[in-house]
């Protein structure tokens, strides 16, 4: 199969769309002219004109808001985020409107726009450029959120969100931009709400998604190294959560680890960990062991960001701390 | 036909085609191109029902058959009704939590809309949004939005399809004097400007925001239009108590926007003759000014002036006002009478 | 002891810091001539001025930010939203300059702020009014988070807000405002982190705060009825969480369920009981069960948001289902 | 002394007291009062120290010693020198993310500053802000702000502090054009005039925010000033490649303000002369256009213009060269030599 970088995947599912649906447009801070904060949509301005590649100002709160009316309009809107940091300000658009207006109009209004914005730490942006607003927002009813690890998922989860008659959030990963993986040429989708088990084993489940998927990987490489059958899944939809998926998992290994590279405290994970323990308690064989970043705004320093972002280190910590594994 | 609307420094000269004395004069109420074809009688039943509606509501939130926040739209009739009357079917609205007027403007239904404030399922929102949150679509009615200021991005987006796909409709989305202080208003004023929306932005500027008097919240004084040149977006001042002074400059207004000319700005000054919500004091402000305001009340004036006129006989505002008591009553029975929403439907419409 | 509402409580604990600290001010919509939507600060504009309390435009960004600004420059401001759904408007002011400023500029700034705003659902404002953001904002490093249920914490936590030096949201229930309850006329104050064991038992340990507190205690009591030794504990803080007296309690009870009233997924609660298991698992004899209301917009019907409004009922079928109690 | 502040339609006519022909001539530059106390040559080291520190951090950039993203403000030198060589030791600097011309035009170490780029624990936030927040808070540097316009509401916190505690103290903010699009920006504006606050708002407009022009993403044209109107606020603008410009308006609107006229607005033109960070392959502007900016380069024409004018000599400027070269490279030198912060600052500064 063709290998290509998650940049250009998520590229091909946004000029496909452009390309088959006259719905389709853009809007975002210098996607256009400029070629987009992550060239993304370079070239998108020259293609398919200055109508559907939309420049914005910087006014987060209008553009997305406008995606909103758009889309209730019946357009499909596609939304630039420079950065998921800069989703703050653009908060209560997203949250009371995107996610709460089809409840309060009982059901008469849908807004089937896409919203994506890279994330994550990682390249010493520093406190205010690293956040990863997308577990919080994984939480709103109303929404949905996915966040894809490999170019695969990211063509295949772009088109669903795309397709999708309700806002999706799509966290891409500023760190995977450059990954590179294999995607073949013909037509597939991924169900949003579907969890990949990317590797199957009886003795440990590990559980991550997004960036996270590279220390869990890592560290499940090392764990079969010492001869554990290890089962790694990649959530793939935060809201959904494919838990069904992770309880299968778990009652086959139960032992359970999950990752995630945004800060520990709260967020998505600590809800799997929550409901998993919950809803599969009898199938556990020890706690569920849950990784993060550590609880601190994020630094500049490479070293001290280094330390704060999770790493297989932190896992396999967590697997011996939990498991004795 | 004269208009009271008093000129912007920077467009609205325009935007007014023919002030002539600052005051509506009944004398050419008929001989006015556009004033021939107003259904006078029906601008004033819409503003006696808004009247009627609202007393109703203020009722049945003190029995406690109404309930949350409740904004009533007493003082402002003339505003909503004159500017809804120019809009065409495929034309949206937009409104804030004051929304009642705009709904019933746009001709919603009165016993849906009731219902909704009952929380019934019968509701125009099957009970689940509430006073703050009417919604038609059907009707282009687009709510009904309870952050201040929140909806002006949604109207915009709305013009932007409206612009994408190449049609001559147009959106329209009220606000009050307060939301200009949030910086959302800004910030879709200039995107709209920047993309030339077919986007008309109506202020109701009644002077205060909860119980705060724009001179205490805003530097730059009482008048907004003005404000519009930094956007490049025509403005217009109109009386708000003065339906058909409304309505003319609205008209104005949206024949520039569906000629592509882009958004538009109106400054209604009106009043709330009542408080914010029903949990109101009026510690803030005097009971003069309210009376002063009071003597203006378009639902008293505006019959005056049209039996003053010879357009309408006092039979026939009687009349109508009979009809819409009726139709207001009823409409309290429907409520009373539909049954609450299913609990089922708990976790319906939360995602399409 | 003398009784007060909570109203009352918060009233006192105000203007004791308006009377003894001249650093100390307030900012706010309508906090001065229409006295505050919900009336806690009745009478302050008369009594200590316009400087001192200061309405504000309708510009949330603006007034917290500016809140933020006058306390890195050494005042000690109480900044009140008008609900905890404005937050939101907001946001990026509270997390990246309230809570973000101290770490990013190496320990120079130190903002001493409190925020206030009444929170959560229950009086039929519909899905944009009556969310409980606070379970968000206890996520973010480098802020405090409390919420009393009870005019004695009120005041208690309202007096150490005040004097903490760094940014702390108080988070006042909405529902409790007219609450009675005891408080002494002598001074005390309640640590920020600490929280309270009210109800000592050994059967099974119920967990919450705020507006919680009120199911939570209809359910013990209906549990006591039974025979049950209940013991039950007010978080009081949500940030810090202290974790240490609920995993004293879990091992004397060896049960335990969390009670939210705002949305069950994600929030405090799912950290709550994600840290519990994986710190305790040993000293459970089944899973942790979390109770929270159902994961919809806020619908304004009566009977549709008292059946989302988590209750006493809830508590009891989590009991039942996760202890056969 | 003449200026060439243009005058806003507005107020600056008075801000700007004594506009003679709209050029800085260099023939009265000692008659005025105000230039007689001016040290020349130290703003002319001033921005050269600026301009060297930015090329190698450029370079330091490119070594990878510097990481995350780098602003310079290369070309836009004397605006923050002009500006900020007007302050007190009480008044607060509050600066956005392209802030190092800032930083180091208030005096802050150059040594700190340098560490802190390398995230140096010897750095001015310990290695922890990095580029975009530079602090130093005894010299009342407030930052270094990474999310556009949101550094506005601190600044007008730190003025309200200044006016809380009855000084005469002020608050300059600075701001892209860019940064105007953000809501917050209003509501700031707003918010200081209705209070008064002691506050000048200072806007660099260098045409471009990132990649967008101003044309394409604001409907009011490239101008901003005269808009202040619409607040109150009296607003000058001036030319940001003419230091002593920059500093005669802002002495100004400075004393304006400690008078307790409340906020002032100066924009000054401006340019960058490189791409908006290290990034930046500047596909959306020609090269022309930067060099036509280019020619007015104030590290080049504004010692011409002293030596024309007997302010200085080759000599002196030569030196003053040598001296801030030789710091620069010192500092680059500090940097590398200073040790990265110990990993248990993780924990630290998180809670006071
Ligand atoms: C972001 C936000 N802040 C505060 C409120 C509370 N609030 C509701 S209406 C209102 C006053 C708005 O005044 P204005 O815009 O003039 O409209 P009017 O009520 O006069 O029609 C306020 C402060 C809100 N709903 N949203
Ligand atoms: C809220 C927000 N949106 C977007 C960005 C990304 N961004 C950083 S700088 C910038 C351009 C700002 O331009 P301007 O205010 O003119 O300042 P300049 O860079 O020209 O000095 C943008 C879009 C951000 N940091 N914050
Ligand atoms: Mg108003
Ligand atoms: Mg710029």
């Amino acid at each position: 199969m063709p290998q290509i970088v998650l940049r250009e995947a998520l590229k091909r599912g946004l000029e496909e769309a452009l390309d088959n649906d006259p719905r389709v447009f853009m809007m975002g801070e210098d996607i256009g002219e400029y070629g987009g904060a992550y060239a993304v949509t370079d070239g998108f301005l020259k293609k398919f004109g200055p109508e559907r590649i939309k420049d914005t100002p910087i006014s987060e709160q209008a553009f997305i808001g406008a995606g909103i009316g758009a889309a209730a309009a019946g357009l499909r809107p596609i939304v630039e985020l420079m950065s998921m940091s800069f989703a703050l300000v653009a908060f209560d658009q997203i949250v009371n409107m995107a996610a709460n207006l089809r409840y309060m109009s009982g059901g008469q209004i849908s807004i089937p726009m896409v919203i994506r914005a890279p994330t994550g730490a990682g390249v010493q942006l520093g406190a205010t450029h690293s956040q990863s607003f997308e577990t919080w927002l994984a939480e709103v009813p109303g929404m949905k959120v996915v966040c894809p690890s490999n170019p695969y998922d990211a063509l295949g989860l772009m088109r669903s969100a795309i397709k999708d008659d309700n806002p999706v959030l799509v966290a891409e990963p500023a760190l995977l931009y450059g990954a590179k993986g294999e995607v073949p040429d013909e037509y597939y989708e991924i169900e949003i709400g579907k969890a990949d088990v990317t590797r199957t084993g009886t003795d440990i489940t590990l559980i991550s998604y997004g960036y996270g998927m590279r220390p869990v990987n890592e560290a499940a490489d090392t764990l079969a190294g010492r001869g554990l059958s290890v089962e790694v899944i990649d959530l793939r939809s935060l809201s959904p959560i494919d838990m069904d998926a992770v309880i299968a998992s778990v009652k086959k290994t139960n032992r359970v680890v999950v990752v995630d590279t945004a800060r520990r405290r709260g967020g998505i994970m600590a809800e799997v960990t929550a409901d998993l323990q919950q809803r599969a308690s009898e199938w556990l064989d020890g706690p569920i062991m849950r990784v993060g970043s550590v609880d601190v705004p994020w630094p500049y320093n490479r070293g001290l960001e280094r330390e704060v972002l999770t790493d297989a280190a932190d896992v396999l910590a967590a697997v011996a701390e939990g498991y004795g594994l | 036909m004269a208009s009271s609307t008093k000129s912007s420094s920077t467009t609205s000269r325009e935007t007014a085609k023919s002030p002539k004395n600052g005051k509506n004069s009944a004398a050419d109420l008929d001989k006015s191109g556009i004033g021939a074809e107003t259904d006078y009688l029906d601008l004033f039943r819409q503003m006696y029902l808004i009247r009627q509606f609202e007393i109703a509501c203020g009722e049945n939130y003190s029995k406690g058959s109404i309930r949350g926040f409740l904004h009533l739209y007493i003082g402002q009739e003339a505003t909503g009704v004159g500017a809804i009357s120019t809009l065409r079917e495929d034309d949206y609205i937009v409104s804030h939590y004051r929304d009642h007027g705009h709904a019933l403007a746009r001709g919603l239904d009165i016993n849906r809309s009731m219902a909704e404030l009952f929380g019934r399922s019968t509701g125009t929102s099957k009970g689940k949004g509430g006073s703050m949150h009417l919604f038609d679509v059907a009707k282009r009615f687009m709510g009904g939005h309870a952050i201040v200021a929140g909806q002006l991005p949604l109207a915009a987006g709305l013009a932007l399809a409206q612009q994408y796909n190449k049609t001559d409709d147009l959106t329209i989305c009220f606000f009050g004097d307060g939301s200009t202080n949030q910086g959302v208003y800004h910030e879709t004023l200039n995107l709209a400007a920047v993309w030339k929306l077919p986007i008309l932005f109506f202020l109701e500027n009644n002077m205060y925001g909860m119980g705060s008097s724009i001179e205490r919240v805003r530097a730059g004084g009482i008048d907004f239009y003005p404000g519009m040149a930094t956007y490049g977006i025509p403005a217009a001042e109109v009386d708000g108590m003065d339906v058909l002074a409304v309505k003319e400059t609205t008209e104005l207004a949206v024949a520039r926007i569906r000629n592509g000319e882009g958004p538009q700005f109106i400054e209604a000054k009106t009043f709330r003759f009542v408080g914010h919500s029903l949990a109101d004091g009026q510690k803030y402000r005097g009971q003069e000014e309210v009376k002063e305001w009071e003597e203006r009340d378009p639902i008293i004036t505006f019959p005056t002036k049209l039996i003053a006129m010879g357009l309408a006989t006092s039979d026939q505002i009687a009349e109508i006002k009979a009809g819409v008591d009726l139709a207001v009553e009823n409409s309290v029975k429907f409520a009373e009478e539909s049954p609450d929403p299913d609990l089922s439907e708990i976790h319906t419409d939360v995602l399409a």
